[in-house]
């Protein structure tokens, strides 16, 4: 008896789209970023912890924020990863270019981490503790969303 | 509620998730496959406590909770009967035709199960009772769309 | 049952679209206005399920999205993915096994995804996901199998179109309050045979929260308890050409249980107000039948002879329904809050006067193959 | 008042990476008919049942609704409760919610996943926050490295000490059929010399790819008994979905979720000396440095002494507290199901009935499950009932 045969279906070509909303406060930081190529964090009125992006409330202390904090540009790696194994970016459907670095970035007078894009992908060159600035899309270009930052470089 | 959020503008972020699937058909899915592709043939499977007369074919009876036997399989239709139609008005990507179309519940001859597939033609013609035949495709994959569409008889 | 009450709710305006909103926001916002609702601080509440849909929200995990913004950051929390009365359903079991309190909020912005898209998730991947099938057209296949079966007319549909959006003309929540005729429905664009433009929900964003809380912590809300006398769900098979379309036998087996539950032998007689997911016109009528408000193929009539009107014997969806705004798995919530509204007297302009037991409904699946029945009564 | 519950059966698939020759219904099928077996039950004894996966890891949505041929949901209560990966935990809570609450007797809790049928990585992307994360997210390696490399920071901690709990995980799985590492037994220099995904993490320090499912079935006291002369009560159970956003998760101190979950679980259950109080741990340890640091945020050891506890053998078979002797999830994973094996393997040793794997007399297991964003889950099992 010949091997039983063992089918696939293949999903083609579909994908689902979205259009998600930023939120505003959300929408505020990506403005700031525009107007003044800068971070903005929200404080929280209970535990004083600045939050990086600002959102509606603090979690832990169940806490509506209303107070937004003007920060800088620059900030501290706290993790990284050079990112070389291939794998299927969802945004696109296709391989996501590799190598990268995605890396945890403790934004200057915040408490919490950013993710984002470090331009070195060179374990040697880059090490936790780094200062990192961000680069920023032309402002013309930018079209409030987290790829207005281009990436962070390290400061050396 | 923070004063500051009336002057902001809303943005919003369009984007995908595309990610490729490719799902498992099965052995007794693969067998009925198989067999639209190089018999072009309706096969079904029986299960033997309750009778149900099942296409696609099953591994299992869902209501008796008993595997289907090897020697449980049917051949059925190609022709049967409508049991229940639409004319859809509207195009979206998924569909595998232009709309109007209809989908149609069937009953294949020798099946006591509906079986859905769609009617591209005569849609004027279309109303609950009529007969239709399965028009196969020409070049098969081993697909649900082996099938074409139905044509009314 | 032990005893167990809503104490408290909330939810959101039903809109087309909350662009400046995120889950967080609605969820944060629905949360609160539950919790103010009934008086109780965040002490108050024990354990949270929270309810959202990982296609419908374009992220896996999606629950990971609202979670502290429900308050449950550090508390016992879960998430059941449908139907809101199914997530509620959950709750007020963590209350009959010992929790004090619960609180369950749901979630849904129709506007981010596409819902033919999403839908078409609905179904099997390897049989008719490839054949385009999605909500719309599914369901238009169960309104014919219905309506010619019973000889259900367009018309019936039509009418608990026009009288459910009329009702939505008096809820302040609702998205599409519309002052409509039967001849405005059976003339709207045609969507999917028998479907028209008209005999379809909208898709809507929103969020809805309510708490349930057992005998004792029901007593220390401010609110007037809303008791849950009984509720139940239950699954059909799955594939469409398994099933008859036009006999909602897990509805049947869902009401059943629930009625047993609350002691009702004759609804019709002893519900006072129905608050049901009528996604489409013509499943007003069919889940009726299924509720056991009437025999199969006579919820048509029903419509038609003024039964299920806001002066009728069985006011059915004062709130204006599901067609009045169509927030995905919030709807079951939104149902369950519109009794209990009803049941306080809180129902402002769709108040229908003196009722004492309510039922609200929701549904999973391709055209109903899920039920879940609530019975929800003052005393 | 609620009532006592208890696990009496539970069956699972032989875990492959592919299983091609059934689809996911299938799949399932395979799970439940082998719990009822278990348990000497059929369909028709079941009263509902709670059912999990990723949806967009299948791409299978409305799993409750679209599984019921499998799952044995025609007709019967069926609800879907996901939450990552901790779904198999969640499931299996909710399971327990279902019968305390009184008002079902037997409840069959499913957890499953095919992961051959998409690009995992693509699929755990969607987890993150569209946006804010998703365009630089790669998975859940880089934040597990973060994790893994502050840990090595604060206490000294080796990339060997962590070879030892992979090495640990898959030698148990020799003796465990179902295990899709079964017989493939690795030393600590083949994980030091598999590759690196992100420092100090290598590809045999974390679980691998399933296709694979599993079924449990909860019973009421009172009808427990009777079905099986060992039922496996659950003492307590707890959850802490602590953090919400990727960016507040703070990798310097313990684990937050789990320490608050063990705390609550552990008080609830009464136990004061979990490396004493318990006879086995199932635990969902997705990477090896997880076997060192997540057992001293549940007081297994005190806060830097794994590696210790781990090299002295404490957690091998024969050990003071074995863990995993399943092999864990470094032998197996198929997400929606990974932590609902935890708590049927914990439930098959109170039982007695791990065969090989049986660590001897067990009167107090341990279960945990892991997932979402650093999130815990906890559930503690016992021989006997709880008061």
């Amino acid at each position: 008896m010949k091997e039983k045969e063992l089918l696939t279906v293949n999903s083609g070509d579909v994908a689902m789209p979205y259009e998600w909303s930023i939120g505003k406060y959300g929408s505020r930081f990506f403005q700031e970023i525009k107007e003044h190529q800068r971070f903005l964090g929200i404080r929280c009125p209970k535990c004083g912890k600045v939050k990086v992006p600002p959102r509606r409330i603090c979690g832990p202390c169940f806490q509506e924020l209303d107070e937004l904090v003007e920060l800088s540009d620059t900030g501290t790696i706290m993790a990284f990863s050079v990112v070389n194994y291939p794998f299927i970016d969802p945004n696109t459907g296709e391989q996501r270019p590799i190598p990268y670095t995605y890396g945890y970035i403790n934004i200057d007078g915040s408490d919490n981490i950013f993710s984002h894009i470090i331009n070195e992908t060179d374990e040697s060159k880059i090490k936790v503790g780094m200062k990192v600035r961000a680069v920023f899309k032309k402002p013309e270009e930018m079209e409030g969303n987290i790829q207005d930052i281009k990436y962070f470089e390290i400061i050396r | 509620m923070a004063e500051w959020l009336k002057d902001v503008e809303a943005l919003t972020l369009k984007g995908q998730i595309k990610v490729p699937y490719t799902w498992s058909v099965g052995e007794v899915g693969s067998r009925f496959l198989v067999a639209l592709r190089d018999e072009k043939k309706i096969i079904g499977n029986q299960c033997s406590e309750c009778n149900t007369v099942y296409v696609p074919p099953r591994k299992n009876c869902g209501t008796c909770f008993r595997e289907i036997g090897e020697d449980e399989w049917v051949e059925l239709g190609p022709e049967g009967i409508v049991t229940a139609y639409t004319i859809v008005r509207y195009d979206y990507p998924v569909q595998p035709t232009k709309a109007p179309f209809a989908y149609v519940i069937i009953k294949l001859d020798g099946a006591d199960v509906g079986f859905v597939h769609i009617i591209k033609e005569d849609l004027d013609k279309l109303k609950n009772g009529v007969r239709v035949t399965a028009k196969f495709k020409e070049d098969r994959t081993g697909h649900i769309l082996d099938i074409d569409s139905f044509v009314i008889m | 049952m032990e005893k167990i009450a809503i104490v408290g709710v909330g939810q959101t305006r039903y809109e087309k679209r909350k662009k400046g909103e995120i889950f967080y926001d609605m969820v944060y916002e629905v949360t609160t206005k539950a919790m103010e609702d009934a008086g109780y601080t965040l002490d108050d509440i024990d354990s949270v399920i929270t309810i959202s849909n990982d296609f419908w929200d374009g992220r896996t995990i999606s629950c990971m999205a609202v979670q502290e913004a429900a308050g449950a950051h550090d508390k016992n929390v879960s998430t059941v993915e449908g139907d809101g009365t199914f997530g509620a359903f959950y709750g007020a079991m963590r209350v009959l096994a010992g929790c004090k309190t619960t609180l369950v909020v749901a979630h849904s912005k129709g506007s981010e995804g596409d819902s033919k898209i999403i839908t078409n998730g609905m179904f099997d991947p390897v049989y008719h996901r490839s054949l385009g099938l999605d909500a719309i057209s599914s369901s238009a296949l169960q309104a014919n199998a219905y309506m010619e079966k019973y000889g259900i007319t367009e018309e019936q549909c039509a009418m608990v179109s026009v009288k459910n959006h009329g009702n939505a003309g008096n809820n302040p929540y609702a998205q599409l309050p519309l002052d409509i005729t039967v001849q405005d429905v059976m003339q709207s664009r045609k969507i999917a045979d028998p479907l028209k433009l008209l005999d379809c929900s909208p898709i809507s964003d929103g969020a809805a929260a309510i708490i349930i809380a057992n005998g004792e912590n029901a007593e220390k809300a401010k609110t007037e308890p809303v008791w849950v006398k009984g509720v139940a769900h239950c699954s059909d098979a799955y594939f469409l050409g398994d099933r008859d379309l036009a006999d909602p036998r897990s509805l049947k087996d869902a009401a059943r249980r629930a009625y047993a539950m609350a002691g009702i032998t004759d609804p019709l007689k002893e519900i006072d107000v129905v608050e049901l997911y009528d996604a489409f016109s013509y499943m007003e009528p069919l889940w009726l039948e299924g509720l056991g408000f009437c025999d199969p193929g006579k919820g048509g009539k029903m419509t038609e002879d003024g039964v299920t009107a806001m002066n009728g014997s069985l006011p059915v969806n004062p709130s204006g329904g599901v067609l009045s705004a169509h927030p995905v798995l919030v709807a079951g919530l939104a149902r369950i809050i519109e009794a209990v509204l009803q049941l306080r007297g809180d129902a402002g302009s769709h108040q229908i006067d003196g009722a004492k037991t309510a039922l609200a409904h929701g549904i999973n699946g391709p055209c109903g193959q899920s039920h879940c029945v609530w019975v929800l009564g003052r005393d | 008042m609620a009532k006592r519950v208890a696990i009496v059966g539970t069956g699972q698939t032989y875990h492959q990476s592919h299983r091609l020759d059934v689809n996911g219904r299938e799949m399932i099928n395979e799970a439940v008919t082998r719990a009822l077996a278990d348990c000497e039950l059929t369909i028709g004894d079941i009263d509902a049942i709670v059912i999990g996966n990723m949806d967009h890891f299948e791409s299978i949505n409305y799993v409750d609704t679209w599984s019921v041929e499998g799952s044995g949901g025609i007709m019967r209560p069926i609800m879907k409760v996901t939450t990552g990966g901790t779904t198999g935990t969640s499931v299996a809570m909710s399971a327990f919610y279902h019968v305390a609450s009184g008002l079902f007797d037997r409840v069959l809790a499913i957890g499953w996943e095919k992961n051959s049928e998409s690009d995992t990585s693509a699929a755990i992307i969607t987890c993150s926050d569209p946006i804010w994360d998703r365009f630089s997210y790669s998975g859940a390696i880089p934040s597990l490295a973060t994790e893994a490399s502050a840990y090595m920071e604060q206490y000294g901690v080796t990339q060997e000490d962590a070879a030892r709990v992979a090495v640990r995980d898959r030698t148990h799985a020799l003796n465990n059929p179902y295990a899709q590492m079964y017989n493939r037994p690795i030393s600590i220099e083949d994980v030091m010399e598999s590759s690196m995904l992100a420092y100090p993490i290598k590809l045999l320090d974390v679980c691998p790819r399933t296709d694979g499912a599993c079924a449990v079935v909860f019973a009421s006291e009172g009808v427990a008994e009777k079905i099986t002369p060992q039922p496996a009560w659950i003492k307590s159970c707890a959850v802490r979905h602590t953090t919400t956003w990727f960016g507040d998760v703070d990798y310097d101190t313990g684990m937050l979720s789990l320490q608050r979950a063990s705390r609550e679980a552990f008080d609830k259950a009464g136990i004061k000396n979990p490396a004493e109080d318990f006879d086995v741990a199932e635990l969902y340890l997705p990477y090896s440095y997880a076997g060192l640091k997540w057992i001293e945020a549940m007081g297994f050891c005190g806060p830097g002494e794994g590696p210790k506890f781990i090299w002295d053998g404490n957690t091998d078979m024969g050990g003071k507290i074995p863990m995993n002797p399943s092999g864990g999830v470094i032998s197996t994973n198929c997400i929606g199901a990974t932590a609902l094996l935890r708590v049927a393997e914990a439930a098959i040793q109170i039982m007695g009935k791990g065969d090989k794997r049986q660590v001897p007399d067990v009167k107090t297991a341990l279960a945990t499950g892991f997932g979402g964003c650093w999130w815990s889950d906890v559930v503690v099992l016992g021989q006997d009932k709880p008061e």
